[in-house]
């Protein structure tokens, strides 16, 4: 049975073979349709010739996770051929190359079967030098012609994407009309899917990723120095600030008001943006699972000593080097509890593109307003993969800088000023920077024992109202932090958690189990310490699943920290493989574990 | 009764008005020394200590940031990672006077990777670290400045050879290198003042007897040893830009040096064509002095033009951490048009 | 009411003033009398000058933990002697040098007040360099004057501590003389309480602290690598070693059988002992927080190559540098979840002598059973404070070195070797080490991911795999590690559970609570990750009260991690303010918390 | 059909025997041409790959140790810290043959504090760095070996002195150091092993360059301008301590070094006067080279006769990982002596 827009096309390739370019110009084309779509590049922690799949996926509903059937899988990458066929579903579509295939790649009978010659038709490309990496084109012109991509449609993003290169358009326009001229000549068809132009649909939307609006986020929120150390999947975020800042970020002598300091390793550039947010400026470190636990003793100096910084963390597979280019939520439980001592960050949980732009501006503000180190937690699929989302919006006004104090703040309240004290009751003092002229401003900032007037302490005291003071700033936090977004139906006993990369496939997961006969209200977490709203929501529901990318269930364990009377009331789906998470898996799983308990 | 006339400086500050908490040092430390003179070199100076910073690591040298000039803001980090938070400090507001302190191990141990970093860099900062040879905080550890065959108080004798910062700052690039001792006053203010008005890195390695753990026979970093061994480079004076105006400074004594803000320091060779410009003789006077067993002192290496980090990074005009919020948010105007881009 | 034997002196001196020596001498000579008594050092973070208090207890009931109540003050530090004097409970006894004394000290009446001319006195040494050192042995004269210590015994703690050299032993002597005859001579007394020798107490008894007993514990341990860098209060451990390793770990040519290194930093330590536990040998590393927030990286390489390699932990008041010479037991989530991604780590928890000497060599070992970094969790209480104990007794027969396997061992099992492999079901692979000559049995060991047979490997299925195996292999680890302690009572509702240096106020407490009527159980928790008998334990209980020594409730959050079921049947007892927990606080606090719930 | 004889080194072992895993590099990357030259290197030392660990950072050239004696134990470490790791194995195990893979990023970036004091320690290890100027693996940031005026790829210039990390590794004391080109087999092969018969640390910084991201104009370590700019002291020979025995090496050719295996280079001197063992003379001769914008390689420091790091620990006889149990625990007499004492 055919679909309209609806599948699943897997490309496998080695990467660094050119194939990057081609599998964009592909999604950008049914992008530029109208249609619902979303894409996943899984490459390999290597620069060229590892197999790396991109899948991208048309979904008439509009559903943007992965998905966990594969329908169509190209093959140009003879050393996973074998078990890349496996892959395809029941029926589905084999493409492949008549000039580079292997006999057993061709054992299953119960899919459609596709062979052309790309390797041959590549000779027709004049330009040796680049007929290899042309010959990924040649699927997308072939795939174009099976399913229904126009040549204008296809031009159109050719000339979006080399713009002012006009014989790269040609050159690679050629080998799609090699692919597409060899579909019709040979009357080849499928009956998998069609896809079929919507008109108005994807208007005005735009298509990135996390990184790139977490970076322009934080531009936007101000950010003035910008400390990093290269580790990938976090390096593009940093990078992308280093492409906009130029244009965005100068002022009237065409001076920057940013600094972007490529660190020497994590510990400095931590210790820069530690410095840095002491000395006043709003500052960002980016960087992954490896690179926070370096950071851990000097984020443990910033909570101490109440400076604000602000740690974008981009997960991958981890422990140790793990899985680098793979994606995970697995560090959730190192950015709360980081560093020795008793501890306790805020942390952010954006989703989607517009949440990766405005939380990134939100960290900035809350570390400024709590003082403190917070984490903006995002994973590789949400930071790296391309998808469509609504125009990145403006929303908060301006700047929160809390309670940074400047001379005539200190002259108003009688010129007194004394850094540690909790002058509210919500455990933030206030604060002044290097360079305020006010007589009473200077305090010295250590990371040893202090009182409220910063003088070093190591009086029994002294020590636990501090501590006791952090711990109430962390409670601020709770409130202070975005609340959660909760969709509750009357009707439903259970409830679903999930946060991050995962919410879009739990929404579908979502569906299929509402399809199912089984009506779930749904919570997305959106920062921790938990809000209180989330001990409503599990309280409310017999049985509240928390869905996470991680082994041990690192948020479902802070629930239980923080109200273990409501332990009894969560269960954790896991899902840790490195790939981005499937509706598929979230279904399965869920069931499985509402299977005991309530069905 | 007739109060003593306090001696002012151009700002009509007194001596004590750069004076900070009372030293908790172990009495006759080096490093109480060493505060002493900072505190005579920012008067001589005449230094507002508001447009002053005061930076640190994690030690007894580095306690001591909070015993001089108490007006300016100061931070004590972690241990090692001064270089990296001064950094950030530096960026974020380059329009203040930075000096950082330091120990052996914290800068030469643990801090040794981010400390020459931030050499390459040409930091705008004054960096001083007070050297005993010793991790003092911790009780009397070797450091890795011990010095080859020196012998802890428990006995263990030390079989590597030290790291000699002065060596190692000129290698990665430093534009001011000098070495001095904590008791030689007439020497260390005047190099303090010339490191605080020179534009760029000032590393200043001041040997600082711990008199607690590492002052005893076979130390070779004991007050006795250091006083028998020392070997100045030349005498020297410093005269601040501002009073060169006024007094109208009578060029051509000896060995010249002018800093960009017009100061002068004026070297009196004692060693024969020593010329601190010139790196490889650096390196080689440094490397003799070695071999004959002294501790060479004085202004050992400068190089006077090479941008700063924060002018490599164009950052002038208002700090960054000053800087309004018009400033630092672009336009909804340039979102719009990053939308429009993204959305072909 | 004057007691026998029952009494506890704090003397209050400048720390690097010489008082170390006299007090050490005071307590010794207590314990040779055969008295029950411990001792507690509060000093600063700081060489010389800063305010110290040492404390020492006799107690006729043999209770050890720090007494919550000064019955006896000693002012010899002018900076804290208008506070010190507050600190002695009514009728308490002070001493104070009526040459150094403030007016502002004797204003109390509620209290009896001895002054002696200690600095006067003083002049009648002759020689003047270490006259004032000197001093301080003045109290101990009048001291053991005033309380009944005998010349005899003072004598013969002089000789054990000063054996070779009896000028010094003379000159102390004078010193205590002069103390001892001015309460003769003026006929001084109170009636605080006697000590009075019992004959055949302490015998065979030794005096140390825990570090020095975990550096023997891991020397009979056979540890053969040794990676430090200097942080208090771990660094006496591994400086203890230093001294021992000498004498004790020399073959027959007069070669050690151990390296010990003075890294340079932390990174580099758990580098080291990373390295040499690749490679075979029994490495460790001991540090407190910081350095463990710098560690964490390595451990992760550790934990995810399985590498055996031990950490001993002494902690310290954090976060940050905190206060580095109080004690805490606040690491505790930093150790269990040490290293970005999903980590799960075993603690070792010594609470006395014997379990530091045991747990040293258990640690080494669990080390190579696991094949995992082994924490060893101590405190600045428990490591740097003098207290008696039994003498150490060597009770496990040999090295475990767990599946370590060598060439015969690859041939008896049919040439066959899988890294990575889980034969036994128990998620322990087996392990070769370089140098093993058979053919099968090199790896290459990399943090990256792989599969059982140590090849690198992206693929979803492996990777999940080995993160299963690593979650099974901790699981193991709770029966592998030692068993929880239970004293239970059959008519307890009540159940409490400590560990580490908070045992002994425990034990105090409870004693004290009993004779409330209150009856209770203990569990001396001796590992993580949790035994199932704690669950038991927590189960047979109405409520159990789990005290700690930090802010957060780390263990507590543990239990409610691992057994949600549980979790409204435990409650926290919190004590953090960097002092040596006392009875009275757990006390106090422990019917605080059971009053709203069971009185 | 017949077969082509193989080739056999003096263990009968071929060349083939010294391989290991297919590479994952980039077609025509440096790193590739080093491994080829570390095969052949321990080939024709007739080393039992057995006998060899292999130790890597992170990196491009990190993975590389997994391409070459796929016989020996590896160990592919954490970033910037094979130096530490490295200790520790060669601590624990001292009668094998280590040998590192590090890169430019790993060594002189995040790891150089390690690195500096793994030097001053003189373990004996060969250490190669794979030098590229760029972090290859996460796509082509500069690293802190970039020369000062190289562009990235998207145009971004570099505004740092490169660190020249033979200056910096003698300078630290090594007593090994050496510089060579991934595409001269011809001297960096013997340069392996040379270093691998020194009885102490061998630095080898390897020019590799990253044909995927530093391979443009603009970039000083291109394939082109390294090659254009290559500046060799001398023609180097190297004929292992074994086999001389066999041969009956005739002595006399110009400049050699006898290792203390009895290994023997001859090194046939292209520069005049240059003497590899003057630490200050090698110092000044790299300057020159900067100065003169070329890439000085050969042997350029050595000195023969420091303790290794193994040495000074004293650790002789058998691994300390291979001790049985009865050498590793003392008896319980030592530990009642031991309680009696505590309890006194
Ligand atoms: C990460 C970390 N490791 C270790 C320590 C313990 N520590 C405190 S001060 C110090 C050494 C200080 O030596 P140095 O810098 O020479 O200063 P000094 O006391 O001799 O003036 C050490 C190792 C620490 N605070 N943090
Ligand atoms: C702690 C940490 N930070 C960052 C990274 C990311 N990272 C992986 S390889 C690499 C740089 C490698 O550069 P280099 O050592 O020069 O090797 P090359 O790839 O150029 O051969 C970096 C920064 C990491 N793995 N770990
Ligand atoms: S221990 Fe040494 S360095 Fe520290 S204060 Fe005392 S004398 Fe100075
Ligand atoms: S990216 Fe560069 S360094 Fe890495 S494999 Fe490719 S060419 Fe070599
Ligand atoms: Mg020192
Ligand atoms: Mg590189």
């Amino acid at each position: 049975m055919s679909t309209i827009n609806d599948v699943n096309i897997c490309i496998a390739t080695p990467n660094g073979s050119g194939s990057a370019s081609a599998n964009n110009i592909l999604f950008k084309s049914i992008f530029k349709m109208g249609i619902p779509c979303s894409s996943k590049n899984m490459f390999p922690s290597n620069i060229q010739s590892m197999p790396t799949w991109y899948e991208i996926r048309a979904s008439s509903a509009g559903f943007g996770s992965r998905k966990d059937v594969i329908d169509v899988m190209v093959t140009f990458n003879p050393e996973t051929g074998a078990s890349d066929v496996g892959k395809l579903r029941e029926n589905g579509l084999l493409l492949y190359d008549t000039g580079a295939c292997e006999e057993s790649w061709l054992s299953r009978n119960d899919i459609q079967k596709i062979g052309f010659p790309a390797t041959e038709l590549s000779k027709q490309i004049p330009n040796a030098k680049i007929r290899s990496k042309l010959r990924n084109m040649i699927y997308v012109g072939v795939i174009s012609s099976l399913f229904g991509i126009s040549r204008e449609v296809l031009i159109a993003v050719l000339r979006d994407t080399f713009g002012d290169k006009p014989e790269v358009i040609e050159s690679n326009l050629m080998a799609i009309e090699l692919g597409s001229k060899w579909v019709e000549e040979n009357q080849v068809t499928q009956d998998i899917c069609t896809l079929v132009t919507i008109e108005g649909g994807n208007k005005g939307k735009i298509l990135s990723d996390g990184n790139t609006c977490s970076a322009l986020g934080a531009i936007y929120g101000g950010v003035s120095v910008v400390a990093w150390y290269p580790i990938t999947p976090s390096s593009s975020l940093a990078e992308t600030m280093e492409k906009y800042l130029p244009e965005l970020r100068m002022d009237e002598d065409k001076n920057p008001t940013y600094a972007v300091i490529q660190a020497e390793d994590e510990i400095a550039a931590a210790g820069i943006i530690t410095g840095a947010g002491w000395a006043g400026a709003r500052a960002m470190t980016a960087t992954s699972g490896p690179g926070l636990s370096l950071m851990n003793e000097m984020i443990g100096l910033a909570y101490f000593t109440e400076i604000p910084s602000s740690y974008f963390i981009v997960q991958r597979g981890g422990p140790s080097t793990g899985l680098p280019t793979r994606t995970q939520q697995s560090d959730i439980l190192s950015m709360y509890f980081a560093s020795h001592g008793d501890t306790r960050h805020v942390i952010l949980l954006p989703h989607d593109l517009q949440t990766c732009f405005e939380f990134s501006k939100l960290c900035l503000d809350l570390a400024d307003q709590l003082q403190t180190p917070v984490f903006f937690a995002s994973d590789l699929d949400l930071g790296m993969n391309i998808r469509p989302s609504e125009p990145l919006e403006l929303k908060s006004p301006s700047l929160n800088r809390g309670k940074l104090i400047h001379e005539k703040d200190i002259e108003a309240q009688g010129n007194q000023f004394r850094r540690y004290f909790d002058l509210d009751g919500d455990g933030i003092p206030q604060r002044t920077i290097p360079g305020n002229q006010h007589p009473k401003a200077v305090y010295f900032c250590s990371g040893a024992g202090h009182n409220a007037d910063a003088k070093r302490s190591e009086d029994p005291g002294d020590y636990k109202e501090l501590l006791d003071r952090l711990l109430k700033k962390n409670h601020t936090a709770r409130l202070l932090a975005p609340q959660p977004l909760v969709e509750t139906s009357e009707t439903s006993r259970i409830g679903m958690i999930s946060f991050g990369s995962s919410v879009e496939a739990v929404r579908e997961a979502r569906h299929r189990m509402n399809q199912d006969g089984i009506k779930t209200s749904h919570l997305t977490l959106l920062a921790l310490p938990l809000s209180p709203l989330v001990k409503d929501f599990i309280q409310k529901h017999e049985i509240t699943l928390i869905v996470e990318q991680n082994r041990d269930g690192q948020v479902a364990s802070i629930v239980r920290m923080d109200w273990p009377e409501l332990a009894q009331k969560i269960d954790s789906v896991l899902v840790y493989d490195g790939l981005p998470v499937t509706a598929g898996s979230v279904h399965r799983l869920s069931m499985e574990k509402l299977g005991g308990k309530l069905l | 009764m007739s109060e003593a006339k306090e001696f002012l400086n151009r700002l009509n500050l007194a001596e004590k008005d750069y004076s900070g908490a009372p030293s908790t040092m172990c009495q006759g430390c080096g490093h109480d020394a060493i505060s002493a003179s900072i505190r005579k070199a920012f008067y001589d100076s005449s230094i507002d200590p508001k447009q002053v910073i005061k930076l640190s690591g994690i030690g007894c040298s580095s306690k001591t940031p909070a015993y001089f000039l108490g007006k300016a803001f100061g931070i004590n980090t972690v241990h090692g990672r001064m270089s990296a938070v001064a950094t950030g400090a530096i960026v974020a507001n380059h329009t203040l006077l930075p000096i950082g302190v330091s120990g052996d191990g914290d800068t030469s141990a643990i801090g040794l990777g981010n400390f020459c970093h931030m050499i390459r860099r040409n930091l705008n900062f004054t960096y001083i670290i007070e050297n005993n040879g010793v991790y003092g905080l911790t009780k009397g550890q070797f450091s890795a400045t011990a010095d080859k065959g020196t012998a802890l108080k428990k006995g263990k004798i030390n079989q590597n050879e030290a790291i000699d910062l002065c060596e190692l700052a000129i290698t990665m690039g430093a534009t001011f290198v000098a070495r001095s001792f904590s008791g030689d006053r007439k020497q260390l203010a005047p190099l303090i003042q010339a490191a605080l008005a020179h534009k760029g890195l000032a590393i200043l390695d001041v040997l600082s007897p711990c008199v607690t753990f590492n002052n005893h026979e076979g130390s070779k970093k004991s007050l006795k040893n250091i006083r028998a061994h020392l070997d100045p480079i030349h005498d020297i004076d410093f005269m601040p830009g501002a009073e060169l105006i006024e007094v109208d400074y009578k060029k051509g004594s000896e060995t010249e040096v002018v800093l960009y803000d017009g100061s002068i320091v004026t070297l009196k060779k004692l060693h024969e064509n020593y010329d601190p410009m010139n790196k490889m003789g650096a390196i080689l006077e440094l490397n003799q002095a070695k071999t004959d067993g002294k501790f060479l002192t004085g202004l050992i290496y400068f190089e006077p033009n090479r941008p700063t980090f924060t002018e490599q990074l164009d950052i002038r005009g208002t700090a960054l951490a000053y800087l309004p919020e018009d400033k630092l948010r672009p336009s909804i105007k340039h979102l719009d048009a990053i939308n429009k881009k993204l959305s072909m």
